[in-house]
């Protein structure tokens, strides 16, 4: 194609977006708008999955030992609570440590802690093990009792099936709302266009009576397509990446123990998706919506 | 050049638009087409350019089969072929140049070819110094004069008028028939549908009348058929 | 009936189309308006209905100062000026019962009247059965006459008619100018711009003669003036 | 106006619909999932509202009692502690209330327990406070303090922090959200509506010409704009209610800790403002954009 056939095809896209006026104003602000959402809940959606992720890590079981434990033998136990399948880090805690963390974790304001030590430690060793899917919790535990010189394994059964549950949940219902926001930005975006072309289906007719190729009339479209879907979807990430970075150091005040994610990280992600999909939004939104008036 | 074989065209439910033409028109053919409102006049051209595929029957146009040929191949023909539309579909939100230039660009001519092209053709059908208004804003008579000066800006191996003086006065519709003419002159085939009589009687070429779709009258040189 | 006084009309960016036009036409006259193409005929009959407000001077119609009515009052003045515009104005989606019968919508007639008046004005115009017909499918001529019927449907005061056989074959066109001269007799006002030498020559009316926006003749009876 | 001619209005804005065929589809379509997506965030930002009351207000403090504390003081004492303002709420618990409850929530598993309750129950008598407002927590236990015969008051000082920060976090995101989608459907209805108008510019310049006056014009574009307002708030809620309804069921089964909503509680919030707001954008899109086009 001629270099004077590309200006005529930038200059008709150029006029196509500003003769809309306000109307290629709204449309834009709508795509951008809805871009826009989706970014957050998809941001929302990758720092919850993070933080389930890291909340899913931070559960452990403990294997207590006989109240005579040899720790000689500590190597060769750890060797063999290693090899259980799923296991992803053990630990050995002496009984002094144990006492020594429990305090820090109740606080020294435990009436009940204050009891226990008057009686002298209570604790037996113990190996803290970290499994690394909740869901196999169960069979390390089992495989652990099987294990001579472990006493007794103790795990929060209730709480480790309701945090698998929450976050099976919690996953789900942001995959949910993730499918829902994209399919309104896709419509709202292939809509617009739409309805953009739809207005000019008599000027179409008549290029074509003329003589156009279904080509030369497409390319104008084309890239109004891709400047709505590149504009809109590089707006949607400015306000997105925008306010997640407020967020992110609000909550790095207010919320330190919060695991959320930095802003590069997640919004690199985010941006892949939302500047290749408003693109494709855009020109597909165009190619497709042409269709019906090209055929003259 | 161009020619009709059996050629009906119904359009839905049953609006007999044309019936059963057969006719032969050379290369280099002046033809007009007379006939009363809805005689099937303008039908007749929308098959040689393929806005409309006959019923039944063959149209053949530039040697091709017309409603045969692939869609993609079809704006190739409507390049060979210029049309003066009834209603003369203008890009009207365009200036009288863009709407003029379109074809050329669409052909890709040169931008320096374009600048010589366009105000020339304008300068023929008397519309200089209106380039740059916007078609939708022209009067009538002047609006058809664009669709003219548009449909003859590639030098068209044939030229189809569908009435290109309806909103013209006297005066103007002669100096329009005249370049019809010098077009004719110039290698173009013409078929040219129209109402005036007295053009048809001035120009004395052939003649084609067209009565409820069928052919009636096909006489060379003919003369404007009054009909009741 | 219809006044101007003084009135030019410059359209952006300095395009005169009409330049200090006097002129009065009476309750019960019949004007032709003349000119060559782009003489701002379509511009004066466009002052009468409001679609455009003169740059400068009076228009009275129906004793109204045109320019000066609110806006909400428009829609009433319109009601009694029947307009069978040059490009026709037809809601070419809609069928032709629908475009005639919407001024009889518009001025809540009720359905029976509606259901009478309709055929009635389509037989006068030789349309009979093409009231399911989508306007945006007839023939040139036949919605021009679909345009006609519909500024006559309602008897309007006025009847202003630009080019309303532009793209009627002569037989036709005379049945059309008969219908005119009719709803002439039977009291409205009609201007009627037109190209048509026969038409205003057989009618011998008044003629107003326009060039460059400038009334050049004004006489009655009136002949068609051949210009250059 | 005459019955006629509200045929005629029904009949147009009918035909607006159906002619705009497979354009009307997609914008019904595109304001359906718009306006979905904000129902499902609306009923997420209520439920999450609704949970973290329920967390903050299972925020206990307790006043630990003298260990010798006279229980014939009991009436007196508690008197004193819910004259204290902010206390929404006060319970006391014996000694041996206190030990069965350690029991129940720690497990039977607890090494710690054993150890504890060998050396005879630990626990003084005690008065667990239920505070209306986290905020006011540390005022509170000031106050709890000065009452005579209390010992010590225990609350998870950083925990009650923490949680009126997350709590209000999620609040202001859920709200932002809700706005942001809010705005976006907004746009979306405007857009549409706008879009459709301008595709038939033609049209309603040709009808005021021939003697149409606003009313007349904009009382078929009214209907229509109301029903697709109305038909799409309609779905929207339809499909977040269905969606809802699972989710309330499901969430019951797998986390019946996790207090939801019960679906015509929430919904019937959501809905208002959901057909309210769906019914003036289409008919609030449809007066604002037609308003350029009857200018003629
Ligand atoms: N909206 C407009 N904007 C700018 N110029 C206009 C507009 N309408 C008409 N004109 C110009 O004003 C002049 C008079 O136009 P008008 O339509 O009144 O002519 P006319 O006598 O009806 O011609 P015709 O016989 O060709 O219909 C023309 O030169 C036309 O280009
Ligand atoms: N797309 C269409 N659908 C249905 N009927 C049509 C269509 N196009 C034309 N017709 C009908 O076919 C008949 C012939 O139409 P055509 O346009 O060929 O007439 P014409 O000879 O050009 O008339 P005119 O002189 O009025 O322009 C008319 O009765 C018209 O109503
Ligand atoms: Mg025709
Ligand atoms: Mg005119």
């Amino acid at each position: 194609m001629k270099p004077s056939t590309w200006i005529y095809y930038l200059r008709e896209a150029w006029q196509g977006v500003r003769s809309g006026g306000l109307l290629s104003l709204a449309s834009a602000l709508a795509i951008v708008v809805s871009l826009a959402a989706l970014a957050v809940v998809m941001i929302l959606a990758v720092n919850l999955q993070h933080m389930t992720r890291v909340v899913e890590n931070q559960l452990q079981m403990v294997a207590y030992l006989v109240e005579d434990f040899d720790r000689t033998w500590q190597d060769e136990l750890m060797r063999k609570v290693k090899a259980i399948p799923h296991v992803k880090q053990a630990t050995f805690v002496t009984r002094e440590e144990g006492l020594q963390r429990l305090q820090d974790q109740l606080g020294s304001d435990s009436v009940l802690l204050e009891a226990a030590a008057e009686s002298g430690n209570p604790l037996p060793d113990a190996v803290e093990v970290e499994v690394d899917d909740p869901r196999y919790m169960g069979q390390v535990a089992a495989a652990l009792g099987t294990i001579e010189s472990v006493e007794e394994v103790a795990y929060r059964r209730d709480i480790v099936n309701r945090l698998t549950a929450l976050t099976d949940g919690i996953r789900n219902v942001g995959l949910a709302l993730v499918l829902l926001l994209a399919a309104a930005s896709l419509l709202t975006v292939a809509n617009t266009v739409r309805l953009t072309i739809y207005a000019r289906r008599r000027e179409i007719a008549i290029m074509k009576l003329v003589g156009a190729t279904n080509s030369f009339i497409r390319w104008p479209f084309l890239l109004e397509g891709f400047l709505f879907g590149l504009v809109g979807a590089g707006l949607a990430l400015a306000i997105a990446w925008g306010g997640y970075s407020w967020l992110v150091v609000r909550v790095g005040e207010g919320l330190p123990f919060v695991p959320v994610l930095s802003p590069d990280a997640v919004l690199l992600q985010v941006a892949q998706w939302l500047l290749v999909g408003g693109v494709l939004l855009g020109v597909g939104g165009s190619v497709v919506s042409l269709r019906r008036f090209l055929r003259v | 050049m161009i020619t009709l074989i059996g050629v009906s065209k119904v359009y839905r439910p049953r609006r007999v638009a044309l019936l059963d033409v057969n006719v032969h028109i050379g290369k280099g053919e002046f033809v007009f087409l007379t006939g009363a409102s809805g005689a099937g006049k303008s039908t007749f051209l929308r098959l040689l350019y393929r806005e409309q595929t006959p019923t039944s029957g063959q149209v053949i146009v530039l040697g091709q089969d017309v409603a045969r040929i692939p869609m993609r191949k079809v704006p190739y023909l409507r390049r060979q072929i210029g049309v003066v539309f009834q209603d003369y579909k203008l890009l009207s939100d365009k200036t009288v140049w863009d709407n003029v230039a379109f074809p050329l660009l669409v052909t890709e001519h040169p931008p320096r070819e374009i600048a010589r092209r366009v105000p020339a053709v304008l300068e023929q059908v008397g519309l200089l110094g209106y380039e740059k208004n916007r078609a939708g804003e022209l009067s009538g008579g002047e609006q058809q004069r664009v669709a003219l000066a548009r449909s003859i800006v590639l030098n068209p191996a044939i030229l189809l008028a569908d009435e290109p003086t309806g909103n013209l006065d006297a005066g103007t519709a002669r100096i329009i028939a005249d370049l019809i003419q010098d077009i004719h002159r110039r290698g173009s085939t013409v078929v040219m549908a129209t109402h005036s009589d007295w053009i048809v009687n001035r120009l004395r070429q052939r003649v084609i009348h067209l009565r409820h779709g069928r052919i009636v009258a096909d006489e060379y040189p003919g003369r404007y058929v009054h009909e009741a």
